[in-house]
């Protein structure tokens, strides 16, 4: 049980300065390296300290164990490691495990209640396989480590996208709001015109678009009868009003023309 | 390990193209092939995947692995999206086109009193529900939109004369012109005009 | 086209673990080709893929292209940032998630035999390794955790089953039985140095 000598000065404690560790804690020269690379928990701590020496968790020596745990402790709480309340709450267990030992035998009442130690045990042993198969894990060939995804560049493909719906109802009511707003600030007025003249009127910019210009009376279609005629009529007006368009007469009595301006 | 093993591996784990020297740099510094034999590699790379519907190709930036563009129709249905939502912006823009058609882009913006932006316009256009029917003859010579005969067709109309009068727009039902989400009118498209 | 080289597109294509459903649904709907002759098709494409430093990897989702591990040395020098590391305390709740599921992070912690910080649980759900499915029907209800088809597509792994083995617990009771004086034995500390 030599403990050995790492620092000039391990720590203070109480304001006394601590230069060795206690005597009765086995410390290998690599050990306080792995002491400082906190534990993952009492159960990894305990687990360290049978590993170490080779015991079989069966048959841990309790009396023994329970001493290095606590003295390990001591020293993490001495350099001032974060301990958790788990690790004195195991200490606190396997100091009732030993005393337990102490007394004699009470066949009944271990009938009744779990040896603690047998719990103890249980805890360990499946502590460590949970172990075990985590660095198993953690050694299989895994994504970004040692097994990298394929891209293939998909860009030049031709892919056409669905284009958006839009129901009537929703293209009426957007139009609702529109004059809702427009009735609020009544500066500004929707006229009325029939739809049927708006559409000949885009109708007639369209014919004119194609041609430089076109006799006024092929703008009206007879197959429409009195009613196409009105609104064609009406519409070649309000494209005149709105300066779309300009309607030329070359010389007294001449055909009418219609030009696009 | 051959060369040309690791060169098509580096040419399918990268996520960008490469250069033949990006590649060279790939290799361990020692161990660095010359730009030749690189090059060599990947025109037998090149050849190894003529059957295969992928293709070796050298763009600007270096070579990259791509899917084979006759694969289009085939690989499709994988990049195919919801399609997304028209705003109500784009809505509006549309609906006084077709009501006040011929229209500018500053006719709209007067009435809606926010701008358009082009791109709503770029978007009707490209759709060919509106079209360009002339410019105004005034400084600038703006665009004039009118609606399509794919207009029409799309909302199943022979002329524009069978949407509602600005009158039936006034009276559309007010419970579902209150609700904020046009869904909800989707679902139920009955229960209104 | 030919089945097989349009299963190899798609898979080229997805970027992501194709199932052979989900290849079939890829195909235009009058065409889709039965699950056998899609699953004939990629049996014939990892045997393809054998001479190359890429594989077709059946894992939990799906089927995916990947670079062999073999060729990890090299490629890897391709991605300036190192693989994310991963704590033993994450990788132990893991484990635990992946062999008890489900489980509470109470029965996580009864295991660990320590608290279990909730950035390791978040961090495991961030990276979809694990998820919530269900409370379990005590007081509080708390979460129970199952590990994801993305954990096993991570470890590349196709099921749980593939997983390293658990050594069982079955020593404890004959042991104990076998000893039964075990006093004698704790209290004569054989190996104290």
């Amino acid at each position: 049980m030599d403990a050995i000598a790492i620092l000039p000065t391990l720590a203070t404690v109480n304001g006394a300065l601590v230069h060795t560790l206690p005597d009765d804690l086995y410390i290998p020269p690599d050990a306080l390296e792995v002491l400082l690379d906190t534990f993952e928990g009492p159960l990894d701590l305990l687990l360290y300290l049978i590993k170490r020496q080779n015991l079989d968790i069966i048959n841990i020596p309790i009396a023994q164990i329970t001493q290095q745990y606590i003295a390990y402790i001591q020293l993490m709480g001495v350099l001032n490691i974060n301990m958790a309340a788990e690790y004195l709450l195991m200490a606190a267990l396997l100091a009732e495990i030993k005393s337990r030992m102490l007394l004699p035998r009470q066949p009944d009442i271990q009938a009744e209640e779990e040896d603690p130690r047998a719990t103890l045990i249980r805890r360990l042993q499946e502590y460590e396989c949970i172990k075990n198969v985590a660095e198993q894990i953690d050694a299989l060939p895994r994504m970004e480590r040692e097994l990298f995804s394929t891209l293939v560049d998909v860009s030049t493909l031709s892919v056409a996208q669905p284009l958006p719906e839009l129901p009537l109802q929703d293209l009426l009511l957007a139009f609702q709001a529109v004059l809702k707003r427009v009735d609020q600030h009544s500066h500004h007025q929707i006229t009325q015109e029939p739809l049927s003249v708006r559409e000949r009127m885009t109708h007639i910019l369209d014919t004119l678009n194609s041609v430089d210009s076109c006799i006024f009376s092929q703008l009206f279609r007879q197959i429409e009868g009195r009613a196409g005629v009105v609104v064609t009529f009406l519409a070649i007006l309000e494209l005149g009003k709105e300066a779309l368009i300009e309607i030329i007469q070359i010389e007294p009595y001449s055909e009418l023309r219609v030009k696009a301006i | 390990m051959d060369i040309k093993h690791i060169v098509e591996a580096i040419l399918f784990a990268a996520h960008r193209p490469m250069s033949v020297k990006q590649i060279q740099q790939v290799f361990p510094e020692l161990e660095q092939p010359e730009l030749t034999e690189i090059q060599t590699a990947i025109d037998a790379i090149i050849d190894d995947y003529r059957p295969h519907p992928i293709e070796l190709k050298l763009i600007a930036s270096g070579y990259r692995f791509q899917v084979k563009a006759e694969l289009s129709p085939w690989v499709a249905r994988l990049f195919e999206e919801k399609p997304p939502k028209y705003s109500r912006a784009l809505m509006e823009t549309l609906a006084i086109i077709a009501y006040r058609q011929p229209v500018t882009r500053g006719d709209i913006e007067d009435i809606r009193g926010v701008s358009v932006s082009s791109s709503i316009i770029q978007t009707l256009l490209e759709r060919e529900w509106i079209k360009v029917i002339g410019q105004k003859p005034v400084p600038g010579r703006p665009s004039l939109y009118g609606t399509s005969k794919q207009f029409l067709d799309y909302f199943n109309l022979s002329t524009l004369t069978e949407l509602p009068t600005l009158e039936e727009i006034h009276s559309l039902n007010e419970s579902i012109a209150d609700n904020p989400t046009p869904q909800a009118s989707r679902e139920n498209p009955q229960t209104t005009t």
